[in-house]
């Protein structure tokens, strides 16, 4: 399995939770987060002194899939999160030994 | 520069509007009030001529009437941190600044404005019988005559006339604010405001507060159901349209509701707005006579808590879950249903008006919905909806004015303010501009407008 | 359905305990009713009579009177918005939207009820001497003759009377929210809280305020240490005694507090209670004596300041740090203590008496958490334990009452509140249930009950 | 043990400072007080004249007067919650129970110990033509005449005296607060707090407001421009001098701004402070009278107004956008300007008044930054700065006092306050120290202080 | 050594923390998350208009254990965080390569 | 790749933000998160009843890099996030098998 783990613009999550649901992915953990890259925030004035907001708000999504499934589950989280513009973010895929459902104890796949 | 274009733009309309200024039924009394200066010049006539009419019996009834009124600006004033609260509370945490920045703004101009323009064009004194229906304006403080501050004037001196009607004045605009919240471009939001409170609120303000026409046929609205909330109520449907809805709020034919970020600040709000209601009825008695401010204060509160009933059950019902927010735009409605009857209206229809209000309000607001006209804090729906009805229930539930002239005043007001809006925001759109871009809209208005977030705190350790 | 459960359990309670009314002191003065109605009908005498009563010397005392309870009821007011902010900063985010809705619910429920019942339920005029403990209510509004106007009513308006003491009302219901809070079945606390402000807190009003058997004894209790905090903190009591502690309050025998959510949130309450004191304390003057009014402004702030600093370094000394929540609850221990006395008790005694309730009320806190009553906000303690102290204080720091009667009176009046909630909440507790589920409370009470969240503003981007 | 500490400290510094009081220009009334004390005891006469009193013609306005200023106070007080949610708005989440705390701690304070020596070092009654700069304080209820209850003492009573002026005084300690705030040791700053409430604060009030030297010679600061304001605006700079800036506040010659947490705060906070102004400027007319209060209202009013105006059109224009906080900063900043001369500017310059001030402010803001004080909310700048300012602006646009004096007094005054807290607050820094460490710091003072999180939720799940 | 990677019901976050102490787990970090799965949120009504709360809270525990301890700690989740309901979350296990403690520079298995 | 997953003190984020800075790190993610380890948090009082602060409050720091960086990054993080109290945190490297930057489609180190 595989941990596929996004970071995106906020306002592109609802695009992705449904692209994702076209692929058939049924589970996903969403987190708040504050990304620094490229995309090199604004220079503000706040009271009169000149800063830089390098954080920008971002949502990171991680979703673990089967093997087979990490590649179609990138694409379509790049397709969905892309504006063509600056600071979209990233998707990396990342090895998952194992997955277990709680309420079931299922392992493996059929815990996803 | 957005704000070089603001000032610019604001010169233009202001000027336009001035040459445009010739139905007045009055002059401005340029020589009167020449005069009246000098008479001040020599101070001393005034004071012993006020002193002595401190003597007189009267002066107590006046004194108390005249601190009634001021402690009523005050708390009509603090109605202005109430539409603060419940719009920054309903709307998305991303653009709080922006909402604040707004009624921070509102406040600021609408009473500066006020005093150059607005309250001597609101209050012309159309001659008797006259039928006025516009004025000029000008500076406040024309003459501050020994007449203008006691009884002869009023039971309130000139002062406490432009305060509490100052404070009144702001409302319009901060009405509009909460429909085109999170997606006006804040410069036209800003001429927009400018221009709806110093010109287009004192022209319908004077067609009955003023003496004007609607007043001369005895149209009846005590504290401004139609003239404060319904007219910022459908110069906020004017804009709501031209605006369009927020992106994602209407998808495919579904409705995808978009959550207010904070539930205590609009509570705050609404129990603000209830709180300072006290003085915007209670003061529009226009003294302190004991029987009618205590009656407005009942009328008031009745109908706010029945309209806050009407609207927990209704949502109950029909929405299967008491929602919250429901409750504290019906208890809004209450009071803007009451607002024009709060002195005409028995106590048990003052109930009955509340309730019908609440009820209301949700079915209104639902409606808007459905029609696709987005209006983040259902500001049509409590204030230009409910501003009708409580206009027409003056008449429906008291006997103060026919159900005819309420009816004829209600919708002038009402299509005055929405074509004015209609005009100028319509212009606002086609030359600057009246939407932030989609980008903007996406990343919120306050990093966009004001460069500003409203809870930086985690980014903040990183400075 | 929860609500039809709601809408049938309250019409059930209501006409049971209705019949069970025959205790009364009184008969229901209808026929005079339907005379004064008939006498108003003819509105000509009414204008005359109380155009020639403002004729009068003693109606710009008057006027000024009524204006100062007008006031005082807008004061007393913004409290229940301080109730509901020290609430929902002392709970759990999860559960802030269902408290703020009980907050909006009491208040606008209170007013109403005690329009069609409370009033004349607790201002029944009992006859002298007679010693009334019961009498039925009704609609407030009975009669609308120049006697109650005028001074010949008090020294304020009979709608004013209502309002002011209106306002009070809901506060009992207030109190009780905040101690069974984020446990709590809405549906439940609605019907209690209904039948508790509608039924119970007329009758022990009753028995002093509207010159029943306690005021015929001599008992004092100026503005209500006993006749609204004390019953409503026993009423509290036996609701927490009857809902039991919050799951993971108690476990093992360890007491593991829950903390509230934000603190901002219940500074700003418990500032807006003791703003809203002064109209509390300062409107039951019942007018607008300087002398007595200054007293009582004077001894409400040195109590609340002393009840602060007591708490402050109570906490401090005894629990290592200097607890905000607990100088905060300091402050209304020490304007609870003051209540009962602030007119009859001097100002260095009033700092005594407020250092004591600020001390009182931390080990109190204390000592409700050692036998596992599970209190969030310290209601029992602020407004119970500290409503009985200041009741005993008018004795021990004035001369106004002795402290038998004292004694007597904040025992009854408690005892009456427990009993009350021990059997209507009880009632309600074997048949629809007080608690919600423990999915529920663990979910937290916004999503269980109200389907809504009160900070959404995350998820929000993903509707 | 900091709380040993603490008390050890206000022992010794309160006696050494007693010991200090040589200047006094009068001696403690003993004898009389005991005279007085004894009148009161056989309490008939007092209810009889004041009864008599009340009958009096003068009553009226007496009794008027008296609840303005009740009023007032408590518009006043609501100011300490507007000081308290803009201090923790503009500070980080992680220090705002301590900001919270320290602001429930000296309105407590500030009550008791104006009441224990405060009010009567300050209204000393110097001897006419004394010029006095020093009296010693006593407990404020020396006397309960019925001289002191009517207007034999002025148009409001003794205690409303006391209540009025005593909810002035925290507010110099509070101003401080804010520019100490996120570095400050808790227990020097309550030290030093009490100190310059209790003691310093008196001192320069009587020389105006107690008939000492600067009234004598014709300075003219109507409601505190700089008794109030000014006063705290320079013991605030001393203290931030002495304190430094917040670690990272200025590194490597930069200046890395700290954002606040919460601007929905900090707009509550200006608001109230706003409301709160119209019973700060309008109480001290110190009666009712329409004319006067009317034109305060206005002037205050119209002052804020252009202020945040001022502000908002400087940042937008110098500062690239407009920023909230400015906004924000610009209305108290015309609220402080205008408040020396309140009823001795006209409404045009009222307005002028305003926009210079919430120009000025903006600049000044940016200067102390420049130079490297940091003052996290701006107090030095809307207190300190405003406040000379406004004190010079009564000679500039009114001819209430001359341009001399009011700049002596001004500078005497804000001298004073500096100079006493360089020592006071330099001598707790060698002593106990007067900032946290800068673990504390980093990690917060609400951990270290307090050992309690403002807004805990999250980690709330896990206990 | 592994990264234990929890997603979990908030109130049950307490059980969790007391079973990994109980198995000797000493540190972990803990994230507030939203969560997206089967337990498909409720439908709610706001203002009039139907919608669903797809994603809920849920809490991320994570846990960087020894290689050993991976499935022990995993059991241990999964038996305190069970309440046998759907949205109970999933534990999923990943490789780690290195860990190092800040304070100490200590790395491997030490510096957990 | 590697992703190098650091817990850090709050404080510490902008020291080390600029020491990734220093080595050329242009991109990162940080997420707001509460800690449990050895710094066993504080015993407080809230209303009288003692409890521990057991969460405390930690920023953690994620970074995708090239293999080769892996380390030296790590190192970076150490020094700067170094207080040398208890608490200070650790830093975890994870492998990562694709990164993909969105906006562009690249893919591999590139992406970063
Ligand atoms: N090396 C990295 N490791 C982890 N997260 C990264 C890395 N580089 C970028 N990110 C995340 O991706 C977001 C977008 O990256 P950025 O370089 O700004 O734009 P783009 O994705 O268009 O290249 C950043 O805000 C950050 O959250
Ligand atoms: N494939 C997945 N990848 C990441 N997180 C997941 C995945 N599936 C579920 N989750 C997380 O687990 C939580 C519970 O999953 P859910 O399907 O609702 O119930 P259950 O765990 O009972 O099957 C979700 O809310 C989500 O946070
Ligand atoms: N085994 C672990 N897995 C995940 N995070 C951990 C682990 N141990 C510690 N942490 C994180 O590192 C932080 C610091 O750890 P701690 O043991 O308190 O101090 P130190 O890093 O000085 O050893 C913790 O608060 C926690 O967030």
């Amino acid at each position: 399995m595989k941990l596929v783990k996004a970071v995106i613009k906020p306002f592109k999550l609802e695009e992705v939770k449904e692209a994702l649901a076209d692929i058939g992915i049924e589970g996903m953990t969403v987190t708040e987060v504050k990304g620094f890259g490229r995309q090199k925030g604004h220079t503000e004035i706040y009271r009169g002194s000149e800063y830089t907001v390098d954080f920008l708000p971002k949502v990171m999504v991680e979703i673990v899939v089967d093997d087979a499934d990490a590649e179609k589950t990138t694409d379509a989280i790049v397709k969905a999160a892309k504006t063509g513009k600056i600071g979209d973010g990233k998707v990396f895929v990342i090895p998952v030994e194992s997955a277990t459902r709680i309420r079931t104890d299922e392992t493996g796949p059929e815990a996803l | 520069m957005k704000i070089k274009k603001y000032l610019l733009a604001l010169l233009l309309g202001s000027s336009a509007f001035l040459m445009a200024g010739s139905l007045g039924a009055q002059e401005l009394p340029v020589a009167e009030a020449a005069d009246a200066v000098e008479a001040v010049a020599d101070a001393i006539p005034f004071d012993e001529a006020y002193a002595a009419f401190m003597e007189t019996p009267g002066a107590a009834f006046f004194t108390i009437s005249n601190l009634w009124l001021l402690i009523s600006a005050a708390l009509v004033f603090i109605m202005h941190l109430g539409f603060a609260t419940v719009e920054s509370g309903l709307g998305q945490a991303k653009n709080t600044v922006n909402i604040l920045f707004k009624n921070v703004f509102i406040i600021s101009m609408g009473i500066i404005t006020y005093a150059l323009w607005g309250f001597n064009a609101m209050y012309p004194g159309f001659a008797e019988g006259s039928a006025g229906v516009f004025a000029m304006g000008s500076w406040f403080d024309v003459t501050a005559s020994v007449d203008l501050m006691t009884s002869e004037y009023a039971d309130y001196t000139w002062y406490t006339d432009f305060i509490f009607q100052a404070m009144f004045a702001a409302t319009a605009a901060t009405i509009v604010s909460g429909a085109v919240a999170e997606r006006v471009k804040l410069s036209s939001f800003m001429i927009f405001a400018t221009l709806l409170v110093t010109f287009a609120y004192p022209i319908t303000g004077s067609w009955q507060w003023g003496g004007g026409w609607l007043s001369a046929r005895g149209f009846y609205d005590f504290a401004g159901s139609s003239l404060v909330h319904g007219f910022g109520g459908f110069a906020a449907l004017a804009c709501a349209l031209i605006l369009g809805p927020r992106a994602g709020k209407y998808v495919d034919g579904r409705i995808k509701p978009i959550l207010g970020h904070s539930m205590p600040l609009a509570t705050i709000g609404v129990f603000l707005l209830f709180l300072g209601w006290f003085g915007f009825n209670g003061g529009s008695v226009l003294n302190a006579d004991p029987y009618l401010v205590s009656l407005v204060f009942v009328t008031t509160a009745l109908a706010a808590a029945a309209g806050g009933l009407g609207s927990i059950f209704t949502s109950w019902i029909f929405l299967k879950k008491p929602d919250l927010s429901m409750g504290l735009n019906g208890i809004l409605a209450g009071l803007v249903g009451i607002t024009a009857g709060a002195d005409a209206i028995a106590p048990k229809f003052a109930i009955l008006t509340g309730l019908i209000a609440g009820i209301l309000v949700v079915f209104s607001i639902i409606f808007f919905d459905k029609v696709k006209i987005d209006d983040p804090v259902g500001a049509i729906s409590v204030h230009g909806v409910c501003g009708i009805f409580g206009t027409l229930a003056v008449a429906l539930f008291g006997d103060a004015a026919g159900f005819g002239i309420q009816l004829i005043g209600t919708l002038s007001i009402g299509a005055f303010a929405f074509i004015f809006s209609m005009i100028v925001f319509g212009l606002l759109k086609v030359t600057i501009g009246v939407r932030v871009s989609p980008e903007e809209e996406a990343e919120g208005l306050d990093i966009g407008e004001h460069g500003q977030e409203a809870y930086p705190d985690f980014a903040n350790s990183s400075r």
